[in-house]
């Protein structure tokens, strides 16, 4: 039979953390032996570039697209186009509203996020002190849910303050000004919580040129290997991702299942993820992969070469 | 000391030695449609679903909007202006848009204000250039940051939504059969850019003034006028492309339609407008959209990252001006 | 006069252009011409407009390359690539139009491309400045080297421009219409240095469209009619008529026109014109078949107030009456819906749109006329383009030629060509013939005649004494943006024009 | 004219001393000294590309191409040292900046011998370095931990105090403040751009010089493009997006005439620097993000709004009794 065919559509090409997603999916298709991968996206984090993406696989009449989407809403319309032609449609990573996608894969659920990003930075500072986030663009869905879910959970951790909140557009010089800017303004500053791997990697740059190893902390979520220079250098004492590889295997595998009829996308359904399990929807058709996993010092050599 | 001739009848003159045919024949339109032409075979022969009524049809919203602020920013650069702001315009008029839903404001209501956020913009733009006399370019670099900054300020990292059902029309719906209401629309304003630039005294004065806008204005044209219309055409069509876009995307956050107005420039000069004012046509630039739509249509099927496709759009900018000059050079 | 000719028997010629050709698209501007320049010696270039003298200008100075043809220095071929390679043999050129930078230093303009170096090889500012006081002084002009060069009016832009040919330790010094923008006093500065220049031993190219001066310095003389070398020799053996005859290629006969026009209603009336800087106290009365002579020295700000008048620049008071009802002029095209044209005397940058068509050009103005709702219609404006094109006697190959592809009389017949398909009341012409040959000056002269004889009112600008006497039937004097007399009927004389254009 | 000049560039001196001034209001550590030694730090990539632009503007052209020629050698470079760590800096400044200049001369080439117009030009060839970029490194980062000590080190390496990154663009601007005054080739681009026409007639090739000016922006991109990845210690495509408006912005701020033949070496220095305050400004003085792009672009405006003014000219002097006056 003719091979299935998955599309992996991403913010943006490039993204090391995307780029590892993209050998995860690579590596469900070998395992399911009649999947071929599209990996494609904007070289740029927009909506109009995704739009024109999606256009051109809805034309290719792919037979499924799991998307990690730039903007909750604008992909919408595009998205039920693609539902209505027939495709499979799944959001992961970034979410779609959902009139866009069939269902939505978390990396991890929102709350442990949220709780994470504080905890990591809070466990360093038993006393209490001064933090700041640095994200990534203004409409980044993911990064704007887990600041919420972070600030929700801010009472558990008497003493520590989120005293700003900047954007870096998840530009590597913006970032490095921004955490620049928040080292100026604020001399007494402990941490910066950066929720996304362009972020944090800057951050702990900036730390390390304004000679503030071991006064600022910088922690959030990031990749290992581009981080392993910031924990030998210390300007990081640790951070959370959730494993990419496994992300873009379970979204392939759950691309596969909805699309081959295996599975259907309802609330309360199971859908099987290969070696990650099976995934369980919510009442909104969403569901969590895994934990975030932290890496530090005693870890970070062991996956550095991995993603 | 002057002398007098007797008095000489004048010798008749013909009209024009080239015939308007043969013109239009060498001319860089016709050298632009080979092109696209070619474009197009090339896309058959290598993909499968390119021949695809309904594809094409989709493939047509990758430069209807941009083509809409295409035709006005034509007319804006012949008579020697320019604005870079378009695609900022989009994200202020969107954003305008967006804060009247939360108010309930019906579709009609809408587009008045998309129209009319445009318009303020261009005339914006247009008292700057020709009231104060500063150059264009450098205005709407300013009024670029200027515009989407307001959107910024507004709405932060919010999004405006629940834009009424019948809002969707403009940029989703279908008049007949795949030809899409944007697709039309394109059509339409390509029929009437042409007849403004090409057949009124309007197109002529604009020909003229960027050929020499001394001149024009020692010719009794009324230059300033002239070009405050440009502005106020090119801010309209830019609320317009926003209503467009807006239908399309259903949602406004700031950041709606960024780098635009540099794929809007290249269509236009990809289209035989020379960016130093003064000429180039209308039929030019439609044939420059679809060459635009097709490269990056074609290349899409065939999943090739849009940063390979602007190399292509880079090349074929350059190669396209570049390729008769070398021939010439290489014939003499 | 009689050694000079006996001169030129004996010496060789230090620059010699031979079978020179150059061809523009469309336009054969030279045909094998051949110039030769002496020693010690002015040779006179003359020819009609468009006849190539600008072109050879440009050839010898290395700006165009020829098609064919020889230049020889001191007998010697050599080629030109650029203009640098030009003056390091040693030939220098005053350009007709001023090619100078505006937003540069006076003794930049004059030491661009050759500037006085420091021992580390970088330019030395102050010794360049002293060079150019000296330089500027030599030639008797007062101007602060430190000046921008847009600070100056434009007879020091000129004077600037001689002060740079200067600068250049030349041999062949080449002279473009170099007296068209001074006043009088500057050209008899000019000619002293002409003398000078003679003196020590230099050549001397001059071109000019004024007889009076050809015959005062020049030795020599060489004539080119349509681009084709006619003749050459010493002008101690030529009659002025001569001379014409060899340029235009038959008999002209040198008067002014007849004038026959009925002096009718009044058409204009100016009343306390006033700007801050420009101009002041200008009032008077225009009728209906007059000519109104405008006389001034170069600067004296008669441009300004016609450009003022015709709604460019803004006056601070006054009022303009339009067959006795007030007008409100604020901009050119409020002018034209008047029925006040201006025919200005920058004709490239303001006159003509040279990158259009000669029918384009025409019809501008007057679109309404040749339109049908706003929609052009192309027929219509040809015909009326032939029509007053060709009562003009415009020399060009086709109406769709572009108004640059002409020479410079024939650009100033579109421009005018392009007022009267208006149908104006009052026309002003600003220098109408300044830069224009012999044949159409005289064509000029005959359809302004004409103009006035139909009817129309004609307010010329013009800054030589015969032309303004022999067109005129009243004057008005301007020095320093003042008006300062009106002068009609037997008080028209050369004496009364200058004591009061200069103030004495 | 001399007085009008001198006090334009005092004008945006004073603009700039009013902006510290209100800072300082709100957050006094801002003008400490160190802390503006770190603006201008900063700041530096900024003005080695305005002073480059300068130039370009200068001659009637525009260089649009100059950010994405930053990302293509910073790119490279970074490349290179990660497949070869050991190269020492000096060749990797050398690859840089020659890298740079080759791509300038892309422009210029194309500018002078094809007669294509400069806007052109770099817009094509600013889409297709990026494009470059991507094709070299197939979209993939290079990353801080990649690079080696060395490599990340140098713009940072302290002299005097200074930062080696402020000290390049210290020496660029005396550099070319001395080019520009004096030397032919400074003053040839002031004719180009001031009248082309005059300038063919001076013997001076418009399109060689224009080349030139291409040219050397070309190599103030290359050099700022190893220094910057470097300083940020990463590299991907699309590093630097957007800030060839950056460039244009501070080279218009700065009073360069975007009609050509007017600017000076100190203006393009007071752009930037106007520009690199109110950027690091923003962040310290606590005003929303969202602010800052209509702030960069109200300030356009009104410099360039400003500098018209000055230079408007008023009409010639003609009447004796206005020559007191004026
Ligand atoms: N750059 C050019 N391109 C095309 N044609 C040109 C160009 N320069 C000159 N010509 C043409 O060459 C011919 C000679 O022009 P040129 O300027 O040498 O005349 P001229 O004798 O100096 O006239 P004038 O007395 O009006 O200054 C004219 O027909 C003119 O139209
Ligand atoms: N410094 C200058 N900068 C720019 N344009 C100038 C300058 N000087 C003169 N002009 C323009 O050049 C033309 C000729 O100037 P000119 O010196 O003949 O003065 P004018 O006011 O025209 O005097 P008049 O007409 O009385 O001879 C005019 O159009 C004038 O406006
Ligand atoms: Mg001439
Ligand atoms: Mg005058």
């Amino acid at each position: 039979a003719e091979d299935m065919r998955i599309a992996l559509v991403v913010k943006a090409l490039g993204i090391g953390f995307f780029e590892a997603a993209a050998k995860g999916a690579e590596e469900a298709a070998e395992e399911l032996g009649d999947v071929e991968i599209i990996y494609t996206g904007p070289t740029d984090t927009t909506a109009e570039g995704q739009i024109e993406v999606i256009n051109s696989l809805i034309a290719q009449q792919v037979d499924a697209i799991a998307i990690s989407a730039n903007d909750t809403d604008a992909l919408v319309p595009t998205l039920k186009k693609a539902m209505q032609r027939g495709i499979t449609v799944i959001s992961w990573d970034s979410g779609v509203a959902p009139e866009g996608r069939q269902m939505h894969l978390n990396p991890s659920s929102n709350p442990l996020i949220g709780n994470m990003i504080i905890k990591l930075a809070a466990d360093e500072l038993p006393e209490g002190g001064e933090v700041a986030v640095l994200s990534a663009t203004t409409t980044s869905t993911n990064q704007n849910i887990w600041i919420e879910e972070m600030n929700k959970v801010m009472d558990n951790y008497p003493g520590v303050e989120v005293v700003a909140t900047v954007y870096g557009d998840d530009l590597a010089d913006k970032s490095y000004r921004e955490a620049q800017g928040l080292m100026q303004s604020y001399p007494d500053l402990d941490a910066i919580i950066a929720p996304t791997s362009v972020g944090i990697v800057a951050a702990a740059q900036a730390v390390v040129d304004a000679g503030k190893v071991g006064e600022v902390n910088v922690t959030g979520l990031g990749l290992p290997s581009e981080m392993a220079g910031a924990i030998e250098s210390g300007a990081s004492k640790s951070f959370a991702i959730w494993n990419p590889i496994d992300l873009g295997y379970s979204a392939t595998m759950i691309a596969h299942a909805l699309a081959s009829g295996e599975a259907e996308a309802e609330p309360g359904a199971e859908i099987p993820m290969g070696r990650m399990g099976s995934l369980t929807l919510d009442e909104n058709n969403q569901g969590a992969m895994a934990d975030p996993f932290v890496y530090d010092e005693s870890n970070i050599d062991e996956f550095k070469s991995i993603f | 000391m002057t002398t007098t001739t007797d008095a000489s009848t004048g010798r008749h003159i013909p009209d024009r030695l080239r015939s308007p045919l043969e013109a239009r024949l060498k001319s860089w339109e016709s050298l632009l449609l080979l092109v696209a032409i070619a474009i197009f075979i090339a896309n058959s022969l290598a993909s499968p679903y390119f021949l695809n009524a309904w594809n094409l049809s989709d493939a047509t919203f990758n430069f209807t909007e941009k083509a809409m602020i295409g035709f006005a920013m034509a007319l804006l650069i012949i008579s020697g202006e320019i604005d870079l702001s378009v695609a900022s315009i989009i994200a202020l008029a969107s954003t305008a848009m967006g804060a009247a839903v939360q108010f309930g404001v019906g579709t009609p209501g809408l587009v008045l204000i998309g129209l009319g956020t445009g318009l303020i913009c261009g005339a914006f733009n247009g008292v700057l250039v020709t009231r104060m006399g500063l150059p264009s370019i450098v205005v709407t670099i300013g009024s670029m940051s200027l515009f989407r900054g307001i959107s910024y300020i507004v709405l932060g990292d919010q999004a405006y939504g629940g834009y009424p059902s019948s809002f969707a029309f403009f940029g989703q719906g279908y008049v007949w059969w795949v030809i899409s209401f944007e697709f039309a629309l394109f059509a339409v304003l390509a029929v009437i850019y042409g007849v403004l630039l090409h057949k009124t005294n309007f197109g002529r004065a604009v020909y003229a003034i960027g050929n020499n806008a001394t001149g024009a204005m020692f010719s009794g044209i009324r230059v300033e006028r002239v070009k405050f219309t440009l502005f106020l055409l090119t801010g309209l069509m830019s609320g317009l492309a926003a209503i467009c876009l807006t239908s399309r995307l259903g949602s406004t956050r700031p950041s709606i339609g960024f780098g635009w107005e540099l794929e809007i420039v290249t269509m236009v000069v990809l289209g035989g407008v020379s960016i130093l004012g003064g000429s180039g046509t209308i039929p030019g630039v439609v044939i420059a959209a679809f060459v635009m739509g097709l490269v990056t249509f074609g290349l899409g099927l065939l999943n090739v990252p849009g940063i390979v496709m602007s190399i292509v759009i880079g090349a074929l900018l350059i190669g396209v001006i570049a390729l008769p000059r070398l021939w010439a050079k290489w014939r003499a | 006069m009689q050694t000079d000719t006996q001169k030129d028997t004996d010496l060789s010629p230090v620059l010699e252009l031979d079978g020179v050709t150059k061809t523009f698209p469309g336009v054969k501007a030279l045909d094998g011409v051949t110039l030769r320049l002496y020693p010690g010696q002015v040779t006179a270039l003359v020819g009609e407009n468009g006849a190539g003298k600008s072109t050879v200008v440009k050839i010898m100075t290395g700006i165009y390359q020829p098609d064919g043809g020889d230049i020889r220095v001191d007998g010697e071929a050599i080629r030109f690539p650029t203009a640098q390679d030009a003056a390091r043999a040693g030939i220098t050129a005053i350009h007709q139009e001023t090619v100078l930078f505006d937003e540069l230093s006076v003794a930049e303009n004059i030491f661009l491309g050759h500037a006085p170096r420091t021992r580390l090889g970088l330019i030395d500012w102050a010794t360049m400045n002293a060079k150019a006081t000296e330089i500027l002084r030599g030639i008797g002009a007062e101007i602060d080297p430190h000046h921008k060069l847009h600070d100056l009016g434009i007879a020091n832009k000129h004077l600037v421009a001689i002060a740079r040919a200067l600068s250049i330790d030349a041999r062949v010094v080449i002279m473009d219409e170099p007296t068209a923008a001074l006043s009088h006093k500057e050209i008899e500065e000019l000619y002293e240095l002409v003398e000078k220049l003679k003196a020590q031993g230099k050549a001397i190219l001059f071109i000019s469209h004024k007889f009076d001066e050809i015959f005062r310095i020049a030795d020599r003389y060489t004539v080119f009619r349509d681009g084709q070398f006619v003749g050459d020799g010493s002008i101690a053996e030529v009659e002025e008529s001569d001379l014409v005859k060899m340029m235009v290629g038959r008999d002209v006969a040198q008067i002014f026109p007849t004038r026959t026009s009925q002096i009718g209603d009044e058409v204009l009336q100016v009343v306390g014109y006033e700007h801050p800087t420009e101009f002041a106290d200008i009032g008077f009365t225009l009728r209906q078949g007059e000519i109104l002579g405008f006389y001034g020295l170069v600067g004296a700000g008669r441009s300004e107030f016609m450009q003022s008048l015709f709604g460019i620049t803004k006056p601070s008071k006054g009022v303009v009456k339009i067959d006795g009802q007030v007008r409100v002029i604020r901009s050119p095209a409020d002018a034209v819906e008047n029925g006040i044209v201006y025919v200005p005397e920058d004709r490239g940058k303001q006159g003509a749109i040279t990158a259009l068509p000669i029918f384009q050009n025409v019809t501008l103005p007057s679109l309404k006329r040749t339109s049908k709702n706003g929609f052009i219609r192309l027929a219509e404006e040809f015909a009326l383009a032939r029509e007053y094109t060709q009562r003009l006697d415009l020399r060009a190959a086709s109406l769709d030629t572009h108004v640059g592809n002409l020479s410079g009389g024939n650009q100033q017949k579109v421009v005018i060509a392009k007022w009267l398909a208006t149908q104006p009341k009052v026309i002003i012409l600003d220098e109408p013939t300044k830069g224009i040959d012999i044949g159409s000056k005289a064509a000029v002269h005959e359809f302004m005649a004409e103009l006035a004889a139909q009817g129309l009112a004609v307010i010329m600008v013009s800054s030589e004494i015969p032309e303004v006497l022999g067109m005129s039937d009243r004057v008005i004097v301007m020095r320093e943006g003042r008006m300062v007399t009106e002068v009609s009927g037997d008080d028209l004389t050369p004496e009364t024009l200058v004591r009061h254009a200069a103030g004495i | 004219m001399l007085r009008l000049l001198a006090s334009r560039e005092a004008l945006l001196l004073g603009a700039i001393a009013v902006l510290l001034a209100l800072i300082a209001t709100r957050f006094p550590a801002f003008v400490a000294p160190s802390n503006l030694a770190g603006v201008f730090n900063d700041t530096a990539p900024l003005i080695l590309l305005a002073i480059g632009q300068m130039i370009v503007i200068l001659t009637k052209c525009i260089d649009l191409s100059v950010a994405a020629n930053l990302a293509l050698t910073g790119m490279v470079v970074a490349m290179i040292n990660v497949a070869a760590p050991g190269v020492p800096v000096v060749v990797i400044l050398a690859v840089a900046i020659g890298l740079g200049t080759l791509l300038g001369m892309v422009n210029g080439i194309l500018v002078w011998k094809l007669d294509i117009p400069p806007i052109v030009v770099t817009l094509g060839t600013m889409t297709i370095f990026r494009g470059i970029i991507f094709l070299l490194s197939e979209g993939s980062w290079v990353n801080s931990h990649e690079m080696s000590p060395a490599f990340k080190a140098f713009p940072r390496a302290e002299i005097l105090g200074q930062p080696v990154l402020s000290w390049i663009a210290v020496l660029a601007v005396i550099l070319f403040a001395v080019v520009m005054t004096r030397t032919s080739l400074g003053r040839a681009f002031y004719a180009v751009g001031g009248n082309p026409h005059a300038a063919t007639y001076t013997g001076i090739d418009v399109g060689k010089t224009q080349f030139w000016a291409f040219t050397i922006s070309g190599a103030l991109a290359g050099l700022t493009g190893y220094l910057w990845v470097s300083r940020y210690a990463v590299a991907y495509v699309d590093i630097a997006s957007g800030f060839e408006l950056d460039v244009v912005a501070a080279c218009v701020i700065g009073g360069i005439s975007i009609a050509g033949g007017i600017g000076t070496v100190g203006g393009a220095l007071l752009g930037a620097i106007f520009l690199g305050v109110i950027k690091n400004a923003l962040p310290v003085v606590n005003i929303s993000p969202f602010w800052q792009l209509a702030i960069s672009g109200s300030a356009i405006i009104i410099a360039v709004a400003v500098n018209a003014r000055a230079s408007r000219s008023k009409g010639r002097i003609i009447l004796k009794t206005a020559e007191h006056a004026a």
